[in-house]
């Protein structure tokens, strides 16, 4: 220490010196990992000892991290159960919400043409959020398709061939009995049940997102009782790429031609329709079928994506 | 400070249930697990909107013979958020359950110190 | 009215729907029609800023249903400024690095890459444009996904580990943040901006309610400071940044968490009123947040052993310098934030646009030891560097030197104080590291490599990648020579603001 | 106007000729020549009919601008003719060493900046010059490029940036605190009315200001950097950065202190004893170290960080008589301490010998040169009628009556002691050169550099001698 100070002192070296010396650059040379055929046994041994490398060198931290983790979520729900308890009362109208729902509410009728309160708002008052929720749906599907869709890249990618992880990526039950029987037995009425759920957004619950999930449910089972080659004939990748585009493409000019009207105080053409009938509530019918549409396509597509990594027959 | 808290019982529990998603998804090893814990976060604030929307001895928003008088029906905005708020998380999960599967296919493990360990010995990823 | 005040709708509607055409359109004429509609939206949000510096920041109407019923957004001199930054950075980082992409992506799902470009695009112009915390929350949500869709189109293991954990951090924080949405919502029973502020006038003027204001303030301030990245909450940084393919490393690196602070900034603004957070103890715990990361974030990248992860620390350390500004608060505070955003946003874009071409050139390796002397193989990309370097350190005219007086100034009009003396050492200190590394890394790229690294100099066509790279030179010397244009905008739209 | 051309000259040309391709090395250094003549024409004009001039303003109220005063004039005079010397020694030094063309261009880019620290007109101006003055002559320490030259271009790199960072702070202050375009002004231009009530933290901005600009200077505690620096740098640029680059230290401690804040509000306060303190023993610390130093360069080294402290202390005397003394210390130390390089540059090129051991019998080899060893150590240690002399009489004059108790008697002491030490490790040298004693049979065969390298030094020990013997005259047009 002395030393140190004296040298430091006689300006020969000085305390900055070891910031100086990672100043020079760190090189470290990793060792490489090559998978190969026989090397897989060593491949599992080396997970293992991964797993007691772990343990070992972060035992402490983790019971650091533990006592962390306990402490900072008791803070946080302390914090936030103090929050609730000076919230406003549970089950009490809230006076400084009344002024806009009583709008929704009293002029949601003749605003909207729709029975349905919410339907009314999420898809009138509030469109611009459900736009952005629509597209939401969409975004998740792109995403999947690059994680998950089988091209030349990452079918060529070492890494993952050697344990096939999906037991067969094309395993097909249509040859169980049980499954087919219950599936046309059950399908149409859940389509129906779908289609019904989708036109009467706007005066029952319900609307294109529901809707849609049960209709993409039906195409699952469909797909599950009678196998992927089926399917494909019926609903190609195209077709499905089509839909989407077509409804999400018709929902944004729609809303967009709503919202420039509206904020132009342009009068849009769009008949309001007689309220408690299917064909009522201006738009909220035709964006509810575009909305159920892309819903079953996605959700068909995130099923086929996981199960076999491509949507619809290509 | 406290003594509100038994009125926002059903607050309190949605607040709860946030807290242990928000505790799962931050310190569960196991890639599902904190998957189910980001779903119980989502289901926590849904609770919380929903049970925020609710007054007492109300109906759904929806009108039915004609009444249109605000004293007949619940607050509709909460319904709104939740609806949205259900497709976001369920979008999201997607999202994160594709990624699980890609991670799982390539390191044959759900244990994230795990894959990042061994995503350290790797040469295709310098 | 004019027709201008339309623009912003447009630019978000249209994104969107290039968002479903780039679905369907092949690859190749997806990245053109990228391209074609980027230089479009630039010149749009040019349009906007010039009509907002004359007549001052307007609210749109979505929709014929006023607030606090419908949807608004607002557009201003500082939403104009940083949507038209914003759009330049994101175009030249197609153009510069869109070879990469066509390496790193397979040709079937090119597309896809743009459709999320696209769809991101809609979601950072209406994070700066939105007039409502709702929409605030959509978007942020779109925003992540198409984040995380951008960082895995490189499809190795690492990036999916560090997108798995990207997703994971940011999940936490939008969780948080829409838990603080439904907070504001529950107290004031509003979900559009203005109508929300007036309400938490009457709160914040009761003793009672404040201290909930404070919790449901911190609990937003916390989830957008996860996702962008403050200091505890740096570390999916460098295998973010530092794995993915360019274009998105660039975009997000300057773009998104820069987007998820200016959403910060304007929710303190316009929701809670910039005179109550002052009156929060957030302030001071922000701005020593931030000083940690600067100083650790600089430490981390001293040690850092492959240049992109060297990068990334320093974005966190510039997050940090950001986060400082906030802290400072005061007009002056938020200015030098802001510009601060602009100005990292700019270098920092144009780092990782770089370091690439250095790999290209040295084996397709980031490390520094194989970058020994790529400055003279790959000269273009070698001097671009060097500026983005000398700008992150603070050279006098570049940005980053305008952006540190800036703070500098921020500070000494806050008052003599402690929290003048601890900025000014955080200054001091991160500047040196900052000099220490990249110094090191201009020495190390410039420095004769030895015979047996020797590596051939690969063709480039060099115009393509030039050009972009001089327009944000351009830029980069704009802000560090006439700061006063942009301070005087930002000063402007932040009074536009409140 | 004028003085922007002469600042800008030698940058632009620099960079130009490094970068346009040339037939062979030796066309390329007549052209550095060239240039080098050219600016010193140019700046000679500036002197003579140069105008203030404002560039444009960086954030409001912030501006650059240069506007020489006759303390800038002087300074800058200086500069010229240690600039001109060195590049010319340099062409023979650095025939053999690679990668001239870099280091001749950041030569001349430094020598542009160093011109802008000398006639900046405002804090900031000053600043930014000060900036770049390191970055350009950062390359110049780095030149070797092995592991050593780049640690220590990092250390020295490390010190300035850290100084000069110091020294914003201080600016930010008295920028707060400053009344009207806060351009220097003799006596300080702080508004008292702003002031009041902050005394106390503006003193420590300005002490933080002093020990940062001091970093460059080599003061205490900041020294570190320059026993690293100047052996791992060549002869030319270690002449460069002992004689004139470590003044830019000074020059900036000139502004803030007596141009800035004022003598006056410094006066009698902590901030005058904490920095006689650090003077003093930087001076006395600085001989002894050279003293027990056996490697020449690290000796002169070491020396410099003694010597420019006496400037220092000048300085501190806060009068108008120190500040001359200063002066005149800067221009004599400038001068011998150029030489003194010079000449172990020759030893090291000529002869190989870095060690002080080694000189015995040199002086029959290199006659003129062991010379001018002899007469800027003259200078140094302060025989009459050299520069030093009067430099240290005078400062020692203003200690006298500068009323700081005690140091007004301590500063002479010191100084004696040191220049006692300064002979005592300059002259042996000297003595062995020329007389190796009876028994001594070493190669006496003559290697004297040419003209080239020996005019130059000449030259410098000239000034030397002018500084001396003219020394009052020309602080006195000053004024």
């Amino acid at each position: 220490m002395k030393e140190r100070f004296f040298k430091w002192f006689y300006g020969e070296s000085d305390p900055m010196e070891h910031i100086l010396d990672c100043a020079e650059v760190p090189d470290e040379s990793r060792e490489e990992w090559k998978y190969e055929e026989h090397e897989i046994e060593r491949e599992i041994s080396r997970r293992v000892h991964t797993q007691s490398v772990i343990r070992a060198e972060r035992r402490g931290f983790y019971a650091f991290y533990l006592i962390i983790a306990v402490i900072s979520c008791l803070m946080l729900i302390g914090v936030l159960l103090f929050t609730v308890s000076q919230l406003p009362r549970y089950g009490v109208e809230n006076p400084r919400a009344k002024e806009v729902i009583e709008r929704y509410v009293e002029k949601g009728l003749e605003e909207t043409g729709a029975v349905n309160i919410v339907s009314g708002m999420i898809l009138d008052y509030r469109a611009f959020d459900t736009l952005g929720e629509s597209h939401v749906l969409f975004t998740a599907l792109l995403c999947v398709m690059i994680l998950l869709r089988l091209d030349e890249k990452n079918k060529r990618t070492r890494y993952e061939n050697y344990y096939t992880v999906l037991a067969d990526p094309y395993y097909d039950i249509s040859t169980d009995p049980i499954m087919r029987i219950a599936a046309t037995i059950t399908l149409p009425s859940i389509f129906l049940f779908g289609i019904y759920i989708l036109l009467n957004g706007q005066i029952s619950p319900g609307g294109g997102f529901s809707g849609g999930a049960v209709m993409g449910a039906a195409l699952i089972i469909y797909a599950a009782a009678f196998g992927f080659t089926v399917t494909d004939r019926v609903f190609t990748y195209r077709m499905s790429r089509c839909i989407t585009f077509l409804s999400l493409a018709f929902y944004s000019f729609a809303k967009g031609y709503v919202f420039f009207t509206g904020a132009n105080g342009i009068p849009n053409g769009v008949p309001k329709g007689t309220p408690g009938a299917v064909l009522s509530g201006g738009l909220i019918l035709p964006l509810d079928i575009a909305v159920g549409m892309v819903v079953a396509c996605t959700m068909f597509g995130f099923y086929s994506l996981f199960r076999r990594g491509s949507i619809g027959g290509e | 400070m406290f003594e509100n808290l038994w009125i926002n019982g059903e607050e309190a529990v949605a607040i709860i249930l946030f807290g242990i998603g928000f505790t799962m998804l931050l310190f569960q090893r196991n890639l599902l697990k904190k998957l189910i814990g980001m779903n119980i976060m989502d289901t926590g604030v849904f609770l919380f909107l929903a049970s925020m929307g609710y007054i007492e001895g109300r109906k759904a928003p929806i009108v039915t013979n004609g009444v249109l008088d605000t004293a007949a029906y619940i607050n509709p905005v909460p319904a709104g958020l939740v609806l949205t708020g259900i497709v976001v998380s369920v979008s999201v999960t997607a999202v994160m359950l594709s990624l699980v599967i890609r991670l799982y296919k390539r390191y044959h493990t759900l244990d994230l110190d795990e894959i990042y360990v061994l995503s350290k010995h790797q040469m295709e990823d310098r | 009215m004019l027709f201008v005040v339309n623009f912003p709708l447009f630019t978000i509607v249209l994104s969107l729907f290039s968002g479903a055409l780039c679905f369907m359109l092949p690859g190749k004429a997806a990245r053109r029609y990228t391209m074609c509609y980027e230089a479009f939206l630039t010149v749009l949000c040019l349009w906007i800023l010039q009509y907002t510096y004359l007549n001052g920041a307007f609210t749109y109407v979505m929709g014929e249903f006023p607030a606090p019923w419908g949807n608004e957004i607002r557009a201003g001199v500082l939403e104009a400024t940083t949507a038209l930054i914003f759009m330049i950075i994101m175009l030249t980082a197609v153009f510069c690095g869109y070879r990469f992409i066509e390496k790193d992506l397979d040709l079937s799902k090119e597309n896809l890459y743009y459709a999320l470009l696209n769809l991101m695009t809609a979601a950072l112009l209406s994070m700066i444009w939105t007039n409502d915390l709702f929409t605030g929350y959509v978007f942020l949500e779109i925003l992540t996904l198409t984040s995380c869709g951008l960082l895995i189109v490189r499809e190795i293991g690492r990036t999916t580990l560090a997108a798995i954990r990207y997703m994971i951090l940011n999940l936490l924080g939008s969780g948080l943040f829409l838990l603080g949405v439904v907070l504001l919502y529950d107290l004031s029973g509003h979900l559009l901006m203005v109508p929300i502020q007036k309400v938490i006038r009457e709160l914040a003027a009761d003793p009672n309610t404040l201290p909930v204001l404070t919790i449901s303030t911190a609990i937003l301030t916390i989830g957008l400071s996860i996702k962008s990245g403050l200091f505890p909450f740096h570390f999916w940084m460098p295998d973010t940044y530092g794995w993915a393919t360019p274009t998105s490393a660039a975009i997000m690196s300057s773009l998104v968490s820069k987007a998820y602070i200016f959403l910060l900034i304007k929710i303190y603004w316009r929701v809670i009123g910039i005179d109550i957070v002052e009156r929060m103890p957030i302030r001071n715990i922000l701005l020593v947040l931030g000083i940690a990361g600067m100083v650790i974030g600089s430490v981390q990248a001293l040690h850092a052993d492959n240049i992109n992860r060297m990068a990334a620390f320093s974005s966190a350390a510039n997050i940090g310098y950001i986060f400082m500004g906030i802290g400072i608060g005061g007009v002056a505070g938020y200015t030098a934030a802001i510009f601060h955003i602009f100005a990292h946003a700019v270098t920092k874009a144009m780092l990782f646009l770089t370091t690439p071409r250095l790999a290209e050139v040295s084996g397709d390796s980031l490390l520094f030891k194989e970058l020994q002397g790529s400055g003279l193989r790959d000269r273009d990309a070698g001097v671009f560097f060097t500026i983005s370097a000398f700008s992150m350190i603070g050279i006098p005219i570049f940005a980053g030197f305008a952006a540190k007086l800036q703070f500098g100034l921020a500070a000494v009009e806050d008052g003599a104080g402690w929290r003048l003396i601890l900025v000014f050492l955080a200054l001091a200190v991160s500047s040196m590291l900052n000099a220490l590394y990249f110094v090191r890394t201009i020495i190390r790229i410039y420095s004769r490599p030895n015979e047996s690294t020797r590596m051939e100099v690969r063709p480039h066509h060099r115009a393509g990648y030039n050009v972009p790279m001089l327009v944000l030179t351009v830029m980069n010397l704009f802000l560090g020579l006439f700061s006063w244009v942009t301070v005087d905008l930002i000063h402007r739209g932040l009074m536009m603001f409140s | 106007m004028l003085f922007l051309i002469a600042i800008l000259f030698p940058i632009i040309a620099g960079t130009v000729v490094s970068v346009v391709k040339m037939p062979d090395g030796h066309t390329r250094n007549r052209l550095y020549a060239a240039v080098t003549i050219l600016t010193d024409v140019l700046a000679v004009c500036a002197l003579l009919y140069g105008k203030p001039v404002t560039l444009f303003k960086l954030a409001e109220g912030v501006t650059i601008s240069f506007s020489p005063d006759p303390i800038g004039k002087y300074i800058f005079a200086v500069v010229l003719i240690l600039y001109t010397a060195v590049v010319f020694y340099a062409f023979e030094y650095m025939e053999h060493e690679e990668r001239q063309n870099v280091f001749f261009a950041f030569l001349l880019i430094s020598f542009g900046a160093l011109m802008a620290v000398c006639v900046s007109g405002n804090l900031v101006t000053l600043y930014l010059s000060f900036e770049s003055l390191t970055l350009t002559t950062f390359p110049l320490v780095l030149h070797e490029m092995d592991r050593a030259a780049v640690a220590a271009g990092l250390k020295y790199l490390f010190y300035s940036v850290g100084g000069a960072l110091l020294g914003l702070f201080a600016v930010f202050f008295v920028y707060s605190y400053a009344s009207g375009d806060a351009s220097f002004t003799y006596g300080g231009f702080l508004d008292s009315a702003k002031v009041a009530g902050h005394e106390g933290i503006l003193l420590a901005a300005v002490f933080a200001g002093i020990v940062g600009f001091g970093t460059k200077a080599g003061m205490y505690p900041m020294h570190g950097w320059l026993p690293t620096a100047h052996p791992i740098a060549p002869a030319p640029a270690s002449a460069l950065l002992s004689a004139i680059i470590a003044k830019a230290g000074v020059v900036c401690v000139i502004r803030l202190v007596y141009f800035s804040v004022g003598a006056e509000f410094i006066r009698g306060t902590w901030v005058q004893t904490a920095w006689i303190i650090l003077a003093l023993l930087t001076i006395f610390m600085g001989s002894m170290m050279a003293f027990r130093e056996k490697m020449l360069k690290k000796r002169l080294a070491y020396s410099s960080v003694s010597q420019i402290s006496y400037i220092m202390l000048g300085l501190a005397m806060l009068s108008d008589e120190g500040l001359r003394g200063g002066l005149i210390h800067l221009m004599s130390h400038a001068a011998s301490k150029g030489t003194l390089f010079m000449v172990a540059g020759i030893f090291i090129v000529k002869l190989g010998i870095r060690d002080v051991g080694l000189l015995k019998g040199v002086g029959r080899r290199m006659p003129v040169t062991m010379w001018c060893f002899m007469i800027a150590s003259l200078s140094l240690v302060g025989i009459p009628p050299m520069g030093g002399f009067l430099s240290k009489w005078v400062i020692s004059q203003a200690a006298l009556s500068s009323g700081t108790g005690i140091f007004a008697y301590l500063a002479p002491a010191v100084l004696i002691i040191s220049a006692l030490l300064t002979a005592g490790y300059l002259f042996p040298v000297a003595v062995d050169a020329f007389f190796p004693g009876n028994d001594y049979e070493g190669p006496t065969d003559n290697c004297e550099p040419s003209a080239l390298m020996t005019v130059p030094m000449i030259c410098l020990c000239a000034v030397a001698l002018i500084a001396g013997l003219f020394g009052m005259q020309l602080t006195s047009l000053i004024g």
